[in-house]
């Protein structure tokens, strides 16, 4: 008889789904009752043995992956304030309606008279984000951010090339700058070159005037910036760079905080990538799917990835490769991600001109009210002569220093009172730092909450640091040894030796 | 205000605690002339009732077809538990599992996924996703470019009988670092890929082999993955993974040590066709490789008080820390995606994959045989194929769909675009899903449709 | 400024809905944004104060009843092991199917022209519900077992009538029975005359013999009864009941334990009801809804609840008044829970006549082997010679008399241990009784870490019997003042006086 | 085996577990001759994948009609946000919140639903719920004769201008205990029930009120309600739970006190119609009613460190604690229902449900005015309505009703079988979903099959 133990809630530690199998068990109604031939395919061509998958009851599915589920941190059960990601409420309507089954059946390759109504919201969300970004068009295809950085870097270089400019191998990036920006520089075949920060948290005008110059392809900026203030000086840097020939590359990343205030296109960008899992509220999904649309000037236009929607009198159709010759091409197997796609429509319709005014309206007064409250409590802002935009930065430096609790400490104590972390050690120019996101979407009473739990960790760094260098205490697991993650490595379930016998 | 709980009490408060009077203040840092006067170019804000109504609609209006397309994207059974679990708000509106402790309901499920993808590819280490199938393609070129010995090497080996968006989608990501895609041709009676033709190409830092290929073919992958690595390059499998719960797995082609990399598209594992995606890419590759792999990858280890737990790791990989130096610059990946695939391959299971795989093999069998004896249809190739079959009719194809989707049917894809050179072409694909009645219904009416013609 | 307090989670406990508004907050997508006029209405028909409902926002609302819900068990969370309630899985695909937008969006007096799918789904079931039980007819309007124990009761009422019978007042009733039981026959009219049991768990059946008479209507068993053991002599009781003039009610709570083994109509009984949410898997919902489809034997047949389905042809219609002039009449308004009845059809064809015989055979086997092992490590069984049926009962007064711990501390210490409790207390006649059915879709592993809970508490009762009478220790909330609860009833939430100022 | 995870060796260590060779030596108790050989009229078992395409063939067949019936069920906006929550396993799949510690969410959930509907009503208790909005009134029926101090008047009065399948249903419960419903009559002119019409009928024990009545009329619930008073009887509300966001609550009916229970069916507050089920009935009352109140109560109350919990309460009026003396049998009620329409409220709010409400109002009398203006079209009754309201065609309804259906249209109830006297009446509803193309679809086509006698 196998040995079964009894353990007390607290301490139940989820077995693997392997663990929880038994050779022979199987979900029946799942598969074809009928188990079809096989052999007339050649034996070479076979498996033979069947892949370790774990054997178990669709109870026993659905139980687990319930209870794992509940293993989470979420929008729909936290405040999440984590920096950078604009973790807003995901309305339930737009998951609701983008999983019609008219939408969810429709194969990718279906005639274009098939489906004039998934279409239709390709289109017109095409529309929104060219207002909303102030661009001559939009391509929908990318499916993150960081795809749709790579659309627009690989446009970049496309538009030199055509003009026969090959020099400008150069691409300029603020020190601030996510990490995917450089990344997608390098997969485009640019170099980078860094642009520091300057006290205030603008670029470094003067540094990036050196910078540029004939081999300057672009700049990739974000504006408001990682650091959540706004680059003031916007409008000269793209005079310059417009000037010395190259272009100005916009990341969306931080949209929610002017939406409906000011456009990237009014500011000077050439091409722009917006978040639809962020600015506009699809879910992140524990990871993903995002989107990442890219709208662009006239200049850019002959370049957009393909597919995009077209419309032509009342009929919609995908524009191909034979309508924009020089598209830099496909950037995914169909259509991106369209599902993705769908929600952000049902959200912008939902909105509306008004709502999206708001947004970015009240993102703002509640990064500002956050970031006075907390002030008030004793944080330190890392730019505090600054307004923050939907976000901003502070730096723990000076409790390090009297304490030695970092940023770290504090983020995994914030999850003992019950709140996600901000995002920490981004960006890495601010030392031990916090960067904070509230959105619009949480009240101020929930503002309020967490005020008060960082105003106690703030006590609690004082007078108990090592409570805070043990936290979290109130977790499933506490923290966990990424070293040793890292140095052995075990990236899958293997099974046991002595139950392949 | 839709998802604004702002009252005006509350505002006040909060223009108080900063100071101000006014929240167009807080903007007083954003050059006035650049400020937006109106918000233009969008339609007003609607209920959720008017907005279900129009989405009701027009998803209504898209149809409900009988759907014989394939060409990368198939319609398979899709267990309701799989949505419903998937759609949880814990899973839903989570972020990437950074806080390790906070996720470990995520974070336990990505491991779980790796450790069932791993299984089914017969590799040693799967990453957390990419985000398709095609670009999942483009990144393991990239990276058997930085794996290959040689490292100059910069062509890959493509062969033609590769999904053509795949081929399109490899050539705009890897373009800018100035990557050679060599063809390789398919031999036009079997539709397969010989290894002969590596013979007269250049040498490449990997062979793309895909399994089955786009024209639903098996394809010698042996004979390939010996023939490749006997020319120094490495291999990268391009597989429908629901096709390997039956197929000789990647990790096993060759003499030695099988593929290095395997990649393709989730689509099959629980992901509805949905006009295009969300699907997600997976990766695998053997563990030396591992260093070298894009994405997300998490790992097991222990809490202070000896407790299994689950985080991210490998990072040192990845753009947030290694920025322009990184494997690449994917950020957010296609999480729900393999929640839902993971759900999915549990329920399913080895053999329920099997089935499906197998059940899907059997109807396509079946229809290539009925639409074969149709006058003046025939099989295009011989030799074995998995679910997808090339049928040559007497004329062209276009027209021809556009009378099956008058009759509500998908008859399949028309490769004379991106194979001339096969004529009047079409694929055609049936899975577990096509009933027997399904089948004869698509038969009657091309014949119906054909026989117009005579 | 409103005070905000920080608390770590283990102590978070969920302010309601109502104190999380504040004045004028809106959930601005869910209503029409219009405000029509309304002042046609004479004022004294009017509202003159809003009530006072929550001013929340969608997230709020949404995060709030996520966290809710994590704050129960359920099957698709523990082992639910709840004597007489039969928690199975309830498959998913039944939900699912049953919400199809076809089916959800149909209204009840819709022309049965449109709705010929949905009519088709209940005659089978009512087919399906026929073979099972072995009776002629069903009507499938009853919306749980309490309810078609109603019908079933008014029918017999109306039989008795129809044949000029007035005399048949009583109803006997094994002391055994479920409170329904009893409570119905009363709702119906009828005086109750209780039968013991026997010392084997039998109905005593001298005492049955003396009950039976010109006064008895009908007697009401459970067969298996809830002693979780088969009525052995069921055959005599029927001749003899009926040869009394009387008839027999089967209450088919049970019906889980015999699926596909023996059939009530086949025991000799005219009507029985189905709890559709026990034996075909639809969901308790925390509660319900249920639904309590009755069948009968030729001579209940005219008295059968309308509306049922009538199938003529090729078509399917409602019966109605006309078609039945002595049906008891309606019981709902509508159609029963029309919604469960489809999740049960899509259950009971999954299943399919297979998968029925099963049910009965593998609940019965899990259900032996638990008591065998229970018994193992020490449990007494209140029937030790019976063989179980889908259930038990075990009956702790020998540990209440040798450590004081009551079936009530068990149960609560099992929460600790993530199971759900058994059924305590019921059946009454069993002193300290835990009543336990863990269904045929738990695992042997599952049935094996519940044994190990209970031979861990049983040791715990020995060594620290305290910890069990202060359990449960690791949920939520530890165990609730009752006696309060009833002595002060605080039943709802009433605005703050000053929030009203 | 579906849904059953045992395995053979599982079996087998389980027979031997229980020293039995044989699953069948399980059943030794059952007499041989009961024993059913093998399960026969019940169809085979199938894959989810075959009975979902089944029901969906089915479900699609049923149509997407547009629905101007009401006569008892609505069709109002429901958030998405309702089902999914509702549907989530913790909820959907818990039993009845027996055990407390593992129930508070359900516990405080109900709770919370007392606190909406007491609030709706203006009443100081309500239940947890009961079947139906007609079994509702049932029990409410039930309850007022135990409360009323006569004691022996067994008998209800029962306006005609209830709707007619919740008198049916009344009666059919309360029958058996020899309670005897008294027509009371409604006005010819109004709709509405007339407070002189209690004058001729003998004494009751309670007058049931129901606002807005079957026509969709506006009662005189305060002149009701203290006519009813002034014989002694109590006072019963059968009222739309919607209408109450912006109609006098019962709590505040008449001169003193309101009524004494107020009951209905919930479905407009989050339901679907979903073909008749499952709804729920409320059943709200006054603090000194409480102990003969049928169905489940939540109370709040604190656990042994002093923290808010919630429990079942003032158990002892059920039926599992006090048997045959019990206040109802009622036992499973409609739970999952008062999830649903708890997270709805929540959603709506006061200002949400006023607002559907008025705009209900709104389009019915939008409607109307378009209707009655067509050649031989007018409405039956003067005087306010609510959102649902009777129109006198030219000639009878059925055919009428048939057409329409033709035209994908629902154009309402046929009031002829239940109020012959009303000739050739239809009863036809708006709700706050029906759009201005909505309302001119209805009319245009009323005028077409109207005209077409002509
Ligand atoms: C500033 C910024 N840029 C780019 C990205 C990359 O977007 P994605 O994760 O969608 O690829 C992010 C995401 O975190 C970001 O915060
Ligand atoms: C034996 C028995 N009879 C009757 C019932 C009543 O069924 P319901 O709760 O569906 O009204 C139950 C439910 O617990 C039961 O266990």
């Amino acid at each position: 008889m196998e040995k079964a133990t009894a353990q007390v809630r607290a301490s139940v530690s989820p077995p693997l789904i392997f663990e929880q199998g038994r050779p022979g068990r199987r979900a029946m109604a799942q598969a074809p009752s009928v188990v079809e031939p096989w052999e007339d395919l050649p034996a070479h061509l076979r498996r033979n043995a069947p892949p370790a998958l774990p054997e178990v009851s669709e109870m026993q599915v659905v139980r687990h992956y319930t209870r794992l589920s509940q293993r989470n941190f979420s929008i729909d059960t936290q405040f999440y304030p984590l920096g950078s990601c604009t973790m807003k409420y995901n309305p339930r309507a737009c998951n609701t309606l983008a999983m019609l089954p008219g939408f969810l059946n429709r194969h990718p390759l279906a005639p274009a008279a098939r489906g004039q109504g998934f279409l239709a919201c390709l289109y017109e969300l095409q529309e929104i984000l060219q207002a909303v970004t102030g661009m001559q068009a939009v391509s929908l295809t990318p499916m993150a951010g960081a795809q749709g950085e790579l659309a627009g870097m690989a446009m970049i270089r496309a538009y030199h090339r055509a003009r026969g400019d090959l020099a400008r191998t150069e691409v300029l990036v603020p020190n601030a700058a996510h990490g995917t920006n450089p990344a997608t520089a390098v997969m485009c075949g640019f170099q980078v070159r860094e642009i520091p920060t300057d006290a205030s948290g603008d670029v470094d005008f003067a540094a990036l005037e050196a910078a540029l110059g004939p081999r300057t392809a672009a700049i990739m900026l974000t504006n408001p910036s990682t650091l959540g203030v706004f680059e003031r000086r916007i409008g000269e840097i793209a005079e310059r760079v417009h000037a010395a020939g190259g272009l100005l590359y916009y990341d969306g990343a931080n949209l929610n905080a002017i939406l409906g205030q000011v456009r990237p296109g009014d500011m000077g960008f050439d091409v722009v990538h917006v978040n639809l899992h962020k600015t506009f509220a699809t879910p992140h999904g524990g990871g993903g799917p995002g989107a990442g649309a890219v709208g662009v000037g006239e200049r850019l236009r002959p370049f957009l990835p393909i597919p995009y929607v077209l419309k032509e009198g009342e009929r919609y159709r995908w524009a191909e490769r034979a309508d924009c010759p020089q598209s830099i091409g496909r950037l995914s197997a169909f259509m991106g991600n369209a599902g993705v796609l769908l929600r952000a429509y049902v959200y912008a319709r939902l909105l509306g001109a008004e709502g999206m005014a708001r947004v970015g309206t009240y993102a703002t007064l509640s990064a500002n009210y956050l970031l006075a409250r907390l002030r008030e409590m004793g944080f330190e802002p890392a730019y505090p002569e600054r307004r923050a935009s939907h976000e901003f930065t502070l730096t723990l430096k000076g409790l390090t220093a009297r304490t030695g609790v970092t940023a770290l400490d504090v983020a995994k104590r914030l999850l003992d009172y019950d709140f996600h972390a901000p995002t920490v050690y981004f960006p890495q120019l601010v030392p031990e730092c916090l960067l904070i996101e509230p959105t619009e979407t949480e009240s101020k009473q929930d503002l309020d909450r967490f005020v008060a739990a960082m105003a106690a960790i703030l006590v609690e760094a004082q007078e108990a640091p090592e409570r805070l260098r043990e936290a979290p205490h109130h977790l499933p697991v506490r923290r966990l040894d990424e070293v040793r993650a890292a140095r052995e490595p075990d990236l899958r379930w293997q099974a046991p030796i002595d139950s392949l016998a | 205000m839709p998802f604004i709980p702002h009252t005006p009490e509350d505002v006040q408060a909060m223009l108080d605690a900063i100071g101000v009077t006014d929240v167009a203040e807080l903007f007083d840092e954003i050059p006035p002339a650049l400020r937006w006067s109106r918000v233009e170019g969008v339609p007003p804000g609607a209920s959720e009732m008017a907005i279900a109504r129009l989405m009701r609609e027009r998803a209504a209006r898209d149809g409900d077809d009988l759907c014989f397309l394939g060409a990368g994207a198939y319609e398979h059974h899709i267990p309701a538990a799989v949505w419903e679990i998937a759609t949880r708000g814990e899973f839903y509106s989570a972020y990437t599992p950074y806080q390790a402790e906070a996720s470990q309901g995520t974070l336990q499920l990505i491991y779980e996924y790796q450790s069932m993808m791993t299984a089914l590819m017969g590799m040693d280490v799967s990453n957390a996703s990419l985000y398709d199938g095609a670009s999942a393609l483009a990144e393991a070129a990239l990276m058997a470019l930085r794996l290959h010995r040689g490292g100059d090497v910069r062509r890959i080996w493509m062969p033609a009988a590769v999904h053509p968006h795949y081929r399109e989608t490899v050539r705009t990501i890897v373009e800018g670092q100035g990557i050679a895609l060599i063809e390789v041709p398919y031999d036009s009676v079997t539709g397969r890929t010989p290894a002969a033709a590596l013979d007269d190409l250049p040498d490449a830092a990997a062979l793309v082999i895909p399994q089955p290929n786009f024209f639903g073919r098996l394809e010698e992958v042996d004979a390939l993955t010996d023939a490749a690595r006997a020319r120094g390059a490495l291999v990268i499998a391009v597989v429908n993974p629901l096709a390997m719960a039956v197929l000789k797995p990647p990790g096993a082609w060759g003499a030695a040590g099988g593929a290095d990399i395997a990649c393709g598209d989730g689509q099959p594992l629980g992901i509805p066709l949905a006009g295009g995606g969300p699907y997600y890419g997976f990766l695998c590759c053997r563990s030396e490789h591992v260093r070298q792999m894009p994405g997300r990858i998490v790992g097991r280890t222990v809490d202070r008080d000896g407790r299994t737990g689950y985080t991210l790791t490998l990072q040192p990989r990845e753009q947030h820390i290694r920025r322009a130096k990184a494997t690449s610059n994917i950020c957010t990946n296609q999480g729900l995606m393999v929640t839902t695939s993971t759900i999915h391959m549990a329920l399913l299971g080895a053999e329920g994959l099997a089935r499906a795989a197998r059940s899907s093999h059997a109807r396509a069998a079946a229809l290539a045989g009925q639409l074969a004896a149709l006058p003046g249809v025939s099989l295009r190739f011989v030799g074995p194929f998995f679910h997808e079959f090339v049928l040559t009719l007497p004329r062209p194809v276009a027209p021809v769909l556009t009378s099956l989707a008058d009759v509500g049917i998908l008859g399949g894809y028309d490769l004379s675009a991106a194979y001339p050179e096969l004529g009047h072409a079409l694929l055609v694909c049936a899975t577990e899903t096509r009933s027997a009645a399904d089948l004869a219904r698509y038969t009657a009416a091309l014949a119906t449709i054909l026989g117009d013609d005579a």
